[in-house]
């Protein structure tokens, strides 16, 4: 259907896309990072896509490529009801500049969901409004998302008790807790006494 | 180069070629049991059975069959083609061969499939092979039916001790003969043969014998099947949970490349595999080889020691400071070790440099067993290696053994666990002033009066060059256990604190360091670190 | 009087009030738990704010990481956790898309009636959470009671109440039981009735209304340009549902209507979920009609659906096909796709990365509720004090959903 | 109050509609507060969705005593942990905690407030016992309105009895000893569906 729209940003902007594809009819532009906004700016106003909606912008890490990251947003348009999924490689291999155009003007959408990006992935979206952490807190160290970042490695930030060995606590044992049948409410209840101990 | 055409793909082929052979090297799987890359061919699993196009202006070879018609139930006869072995037939230019889009072949291996499955135990749940059976894989891709004999299955023995390290299930054995050429072709040791005949033929040791020549784990790493266990890692660890390093086997100066199989959750090592390399070892491994992973996790020094007792690294840095301040440069002699990486190597020569030491030597595990086949004499990995990064400065142990009963050595910095001559051991007592960076306990470490724990080669990536000038990378499996550290990372910490400076900070830099020499510059005159 | 307040100047007599920052949530009854508001008010008005989520973010897409395809249906249960069944179908027909697979039809009618339950249960939650808020507890209670019976429902289908993981890839855990239809259309009945009861509670109480009319308004374009959809969108007067504008299952058969609002606010969005109760009704009732008694639930490949159990113990194909795809995890061809359903709260997507290996690369959901009070701000600001939680209530933020 | 009755005595001729009792003041007293628990819902998560049903009026836990939710801690002496506990909402939970006024108690309501649940993970706290004590724990993702009910009597019986060792809920029947569970019945009710 849409076959129309990868058509369309070509012809507009034949050396801003790497490569296209439809794969399960979902129609994919690979953009150069350098010509994200521009292309998106394009693809809002123009009459023929005008994609009035983000649907979804997020970014995924292939530790061994290079670049390394990919950011990945979802387009909707609500008036022509079809959808494009643009990407754009970023990164270099160890992610330590992983940078990208912010869409903050373009949709309101891009505001948080950057910031989650950023949060998860640590690509930075230059000329965002506030790039701040959204769903880990300002403390946390590293990116979770990345492959790289153990997926069991805690940040915690209040101590915790020091109990003797607090990871078993009771009274997650057998016979710890409740045992079958407490007495109290067998008498309440007038059950048998046989489940009685 | 000539080519033919299998599946609409074209393959090209080296002639004297099988047809599965050259697919294989470009990359397209035609399924197989009894065929293996480094084997004869027996072509008796019948699994890579394709259809061959009758030339152009030539008649098909053609079978006469009975077929069942549902209409008149009755048989009716067919024509159907006939079949060959992929693994026998051999390629010839221009030929059309075709595997997956005939369907007789396709219905020809999902019926082989269903027999080799008839009197196949439910052992899964049990089996060591689960995960990486090839019965597993070749259902899902050839059968993926559901059983119809309703009979009960043969039975045969189960658990039969082949020898030390191999463990036979007859139910499970497809016959497909792997483990009895491996050890008439590989082995050079026609131990194993076939017994019976149809459903109740099975594989047996010949009489009087055992499984036991040199090579006996390679009869279960060829078989397809769950039948050859190895007792060694029998009912250790489930396969899918294991994840492969690409590791260069250390036991000897051969270096076959390998996979370290490690459990990522324990981060404990299980076994090896041999990872085919044609300039090395082909795709095989010696027992001693396959078994050498247990040395990862034996013996080792997994904590920073003065005199034998247990301090942390601090402490222990601190001494070891001290120590090397203690005698002049020229009184200074490092040791290396061939059982340890160019980069360990090299940073410890790096070290010594700054330190401004004369006194260059190298040690490593005693001479061992060498064989025609795989094993060399020399049980060092990277011997080649250490002469080649001293530029043949290092002299053997044996020197050093004497410039200490001379008194020229004040302080000895040593890399490495093992002596060439245990006998030797007796000089380093004499040594006050003697740090030590070691993996496993030995001479070494008994005598030092500071041993700092150095992670093994399973635990950081590292390079290693064989006996044949050949440089190889074995990759990090594990984290460093206990407080075990890559033994650069120790020498960067002396260096720290002996305010000198070395000429790299990071891996990347160490190992490019230690990729400027060339191996081949090793002077041949040196012995192996175990003597003659 | 004194002769002095006459000298004053009229400004002198008004209070100097400097902006008062307020801080409301996370632990406040009406966020949620899981929502923090900063607010800087002048009197009650709020000058700015900024909303604060991620109190609930539990890594699921890390986790996702971590097993297999099918391991994950346990995490999307629990992503929004009032409509649970709506995500166990969505990531289903995510996988099933990546494995361009069908489901048998009277499974896509099983789904649809079970997802539509779940949409009731979400909007009966939501709009009970709303009215209890404003202190107008009976209707809580009533639609609780709805709620309960609609999990009822649900437990005998599933085995849970809540957090039923009951969607596979190629099917669903098990076929409908005996008593399925005739329990839910007496259950569908009596929820309309209640939602009746709701209705002549509520529209006709002052306070009620007051407290939500002309409240938290939005405009329709900023509810675009902030990506919302679902019944906050609709309330906009924007008809945009998954459900009409890309059909999925058998959406395309059944009719049923898209109730949209027409000044985009806070009663609006209550009464745009009234509604869509009254056509998720009629859509239950089309597909109750259509769903066979008979036939399979389950699509017929081996490489996706498990075997039954007797087959596992007794036969070595039947344990081979188990161990395929409970050991190695089901093989999902490498690829990647964006599938999108009609969550509780919207367009509920997923973008789904496959290596071909049995885990996935990455499972990324598309969170409806996350865009939405991404928008928070916008509607509270300028507002009363005292109608953020109408408005926040409103919005029906899923901290599961949001924070993921 | 079987537990009162255990330290009392009362003197009650037959026919007589008067008399007095005598009883330990401490057991009165644990009686009063084991049925006037105030409480103050910490919910957080899925967990949440079963508190409304724990709290509608099918599993009504007012029948109970404890009715009155109190958000404001300084008023309450029970503290319903509801759902996941995040490293980011710790401190949170840490100070409201604090903020209650002896005597206090804590229930973990859910297997995620209790351990963590399948949430093993960067974001999660391990169990709310990494940070606070708990008094009883109800498994469960999330717990059976039943089973929460079955908490709050456990944690009334053990304020009667003073005692402060955690309890967790477990069946009052052991599916394993015993056949004839409902768990057992629905696995058969499973089995005997029409084949798909």
């Amino acid at each position: 259907m849409s076959k129309a729209l990868i058509e369309l940003v070509k012809k507009n902007f034949p050396d801003a896309v790497l490569e296209s594809h439809s794969q399960l009819g979902d129609d994919t532009l690979v953009l150069a990072p350098g010509r994200w906004k521009e292309v998106c700016s394009f693809l809002k106003d123009n009459a023929q896509s005008d994609m009035d909606m983000l649907t979804d912008l997020t970014a995924v890490d292939y530790p061994d490529r290079d670049p390394r990251f990919e950011v990945v947003a979802h387009l909707y348009s609500l008036g022509r009801g079809h959808r494009l999924r643009l990407k754009a490689k970023v990164g270099d291999r160890d992610g330590e500049t992983v940078e990208i155009d912010t869409l903050t003007e373009l949709w309101a959408s891009a505001n948080w969901m950057e910031r989650e990006c950023f949060d998860m992935f640590g690509v930075k979206f230059l000329g965002h409004p506030d790039l701040r952490r959204i769903l880990t807190y300002p403390e946390f160290e590293g990116h979770p998302l990345r492959k790289d970042y153990p997926a069991d490695k805690i940040q915690p930030l209040v101590q915790y008790r020091d109990e003797p060995n607090i990871d078993k606590i009771a009274p997650f044992g057998v016979d710890e807790g409740m045992s079958f049948g407490r007495q109290t409410h067998a008498r309440n209840r007038g059950d048998d006494d046989s489940r009685m101990n | 180069m000539p080519s033919f055409k299998l599946d609409d793909k074209d393959i090209p082929f080296e002639p004297g070629d099988t047809i599965i052979r050259a697919a294989q090297r470009a990359g397209v799987d035609v399924p197989h049991y009894c065929w293996h890359p480094g084997l004869s061919v027996a072509a008796n699993c019948r699994m890579c059975l394709v259809e061959l196009m009758p030339p152009p202006g030539r008649p098909a070879m053609l079978l006469d069959v009975l077929a069942w018609d549902d209409l008149h139930q009755t048989y009716v006869p067919q024509k159907k083609p006939k079949l060959q072995p992929a693994c026998q037939q051999a390629a010839a230019d221009g030929m059309v061969v075709k595997s997956q889009t005939s369907e007789h072949a396709v219905r020809a291996r999902s019926a082989v499939q269903e027999l080799l499955l008839l009197n196949h135990p439910v052992d899964c749940p049990i089996c060591d092979q689960a995960g990486e059976c090839r019965l597993q894989d070749y259902w899902l891709e050839h059968q993926a039916s559901k059983k119809r004999m309703k009979d009960e299955p043969i039975h045969k023995p189960k658990g039969v001790v082949f020898g030390p390290t191999i463990v036979y299930d007859a139910e499970r054995c497809i016959m497909c003969t792997r483990c009895v050429r491996v050890s008439a072709e590989l082995a050079k040791d026609p131990v194993l043969s076939m017994r019976e005949r149809g459903n109740l033929n099975e594989i047996t040791v010949a009489p009087g014998r055992q499984l036991d020549h040199g090579y006996t784990l390679m009869t279960e790493y060829v078989c397809p099947v769950g039948a050859l266990t190895s007792s060694d890692f029998r009912f250790k660890a489930r396969v899918w949970f294991l994840r492969s390093a690409r590791s260069t086997c250390v036991g000897c100066a051969t270096g076959c490349s390998s996979y370290t199989d490690f459990d990522p959750r324990n981060q404990k090592i299980y076994r090896y595999r041999p990872r085919e390399n044609a300039a090395v070892n082909k795709y095989w491994m010696c027992d001693d080889g396959m078994l050498d992973y247990q040395r990862i996790h034996e013996g080792r020094v997994l904590e920073a020691r003065i005199q034998g007792e247990g301090v942390s690294d601090a402490v222990a840095l601190e001494k070891a400071a001290d120590l090397i301040k203690q005698a002049s440069p020229q009184k200074t002699a490092i040791l290396l070790s061939a059982e340890h990486s160019n980069e360990d190597n090299q940073a410890l020569l790096d070290f010594g440099k700054a330190l401004g030491a004369l006194q260059l030597y190298y040690s490593g595990r005693p001479q061992g067993q060498g064989d025609d086949i795989l094993k060399s004499a020399d049980k060092n990995p990277n011997t080649a290696g250490v002469l080649a990064l001293s530029g043949g400065r290092a002299k053997p142990f044996t020197d050093l053994v004497a410039a200490v009963k001379e008194g020229k050595v004040g302080v000895l910095v040593a890399l490495g666990s093992a002596i060439g001559n245990p006998n030797d051991a007796g000089a380093l007592k004499d040594l006050k002033n003697f740090v030590a960076l070691s993996t496993h306990d030995g001479p070494i470490a008994d005598h030092a009066a500071v041993v700092l724990p150095a992670s093994s080669w399973a635990e950081a990536d590292g390079t290693f060059v064989n006996r044949t000038g050949l440089r190889q990378e074995s990759d990090r499996a594990i984290n460093p256990q206990g407080a075990s550290r890559p033994a650069f990372r120790w020498v960067q910490e002396l260096a720290k604190l002996l305010t000198l400076t070395l000429p790299w900070k990071k891996v990347s830099e160490l190992r490019s360091l230690s990729q400027g020499v060339d191996a081949s510059a090793s002077s041949p005159s040196a012995p192996p670190p175990g003597g003659e | 009087m004194e002769p002095l307040d006459q000298e004053l100047e009229s400004s002198e007599l008004e209070l100097p009030t400097e902006p008062m920052l307020l801080n409301v949530g996370p632990a406040h009854p009406a966020m949620h738990g899981t929502v923090r508001i900063v607010m800087e008010l002048s009197g009650e008005i709020i000058e700015r704010c900024d909303v604060q989520v991620g109190y609930l973010h539990r890594g699921f897409e890390k986790m996702c990481e971590r097993g297999n395809w099918s391991q994950v249906f346990p995490y999307v249960d629990r992503c929004n956790y009032v409509s649970p069944m709506l995500n166990n179908v969505g990531f289903a027909l995510a996988c099933e898309k990546l494995l361009g697979i069908t489901v048998p039809e009277r499974c896509q009618w099983y789904r649809m009636i079970l997802g539509e339950l779940a949409r009731m249960s979400d909007h009966l939650t939501c709009d009970g959470a709303m009215a209890m808020e404003l202190g107008a507890f009976t209707p809580f209670l009533w639609m609780i009671k709805g709620r309960e019976m609609v999990w009822e429902i649900m437990e005998e289908e599933t085995g849970a109440r809540l957090t039923h993981s009951f969607g596979r890839v190629g099917g669903m855990a098990a076929p409908p039981t005996d008593g399925f239809k005739e329990h839910t259309r007496a259950v569908v009945k009596h929820i309309l009735t209640i939602i009746d009861e709701v209705e002549r509670l509520l529209l006709g109480n002052r306070i009620f209304l007051d407290r939500l009319e002309n409240v938290g308004v939005i405009s329709a374009a900023d509810a675009v340009s902030l990506g919302w959809t679902g019944p906050c969108l609709r309330a906009t007067g924007i008809p945009y549902d998954v459900r009409k504008a890309h059909p999925y299952l058998k959406y395309g058969e059944v009719d049923f209507d898209v109730p949209v609002g027409t000044t985009s606010d806070s009663f609006d969005r209550f009464m745009v979920r009234l509604a869509e109760m009254r056509q998720s009704a009629r859509i239950i009732e089309q597909c109750l009609e259509r769903m066979a008694d008979k036939g399979p639930v389950n699509v017929d490949d081996p490489r996706v659906v498990l075997p039954p159990k007797e087959e596992v113990y007794n036969s070595i194909e039947g344990t081979i096909q188990h161990f395929k795809i409970i050991m190695e995890g089901l093989k999902l061809p490498a690829g990647e796709v964006y599938s999108y359903t009609e969550g509780g709260n919207g367009e509920l997507g997923f973008y789904l990365v496959s290596d071909g290996s049995g885990t996935p690369h990455r499972v990324r959901i598309r969170p409806p509720c996350f865009l939405i009070t991404a928008g928070l701000e916008r509607v509270i600001t300028g507002q009363m004090m005292a109608d953020v939680v109408p408005s926040f209530g409103s919005l029906n933020m899923i901290g599961g959903e949001c924070d993921r | 109050m079987g537990e009162l009755k255990a330290t009392t005595t009362s003197i009650l001729e037959p026919g007589q509609t008067s008399g007095f009792a005598t009883t330990r003041f401490e057991s009165l007293l644990a009686w009063a507060q084991k049925y006037s628990l105030f409480m103050n819902p910490f919910v957080t998560a899925c967990c949440g969705m079963e508190f409304m049903a724990v709290s509608s009026p099918r599993y009504d836990f007012s029948r109970f005593g404890s009715e009155a939710p109190r958000f404001s801690p300084r008023q309450s002496d029970l503290l319903w942990v509801v759902g996941t506990i995040v490293q980011r909402q710790a401190p949170i939970l840490k100070r409201i905690y604090e903020q209650m006024a002896e005597p206090k108690w804590v229930l973990a309501f859910g297997t995620c407030a209790s351990s963590g649940g399948f949430y093993d993970n960067y974001a999660c706290v391990a169990g709310l016992d990494k940070i606070i004590p708990a008094d009883v724990y109800v498994p469960g993702c999330p717990p059976r309105p039943e089973a929460v009910l079955d908490g709050l009597m456990l944690l009334q019986d053990k304020i009667q009895r003073g005692d402060r060792t955690p309890g967790i809920v477990k069946p009052r029947i052991d599916p394993v000893q015993e056949p004839n569970t409902a768990l057992v019945q629905l696995r058969r009710s499973r089995s005997s569906r029409p084949p798909a």
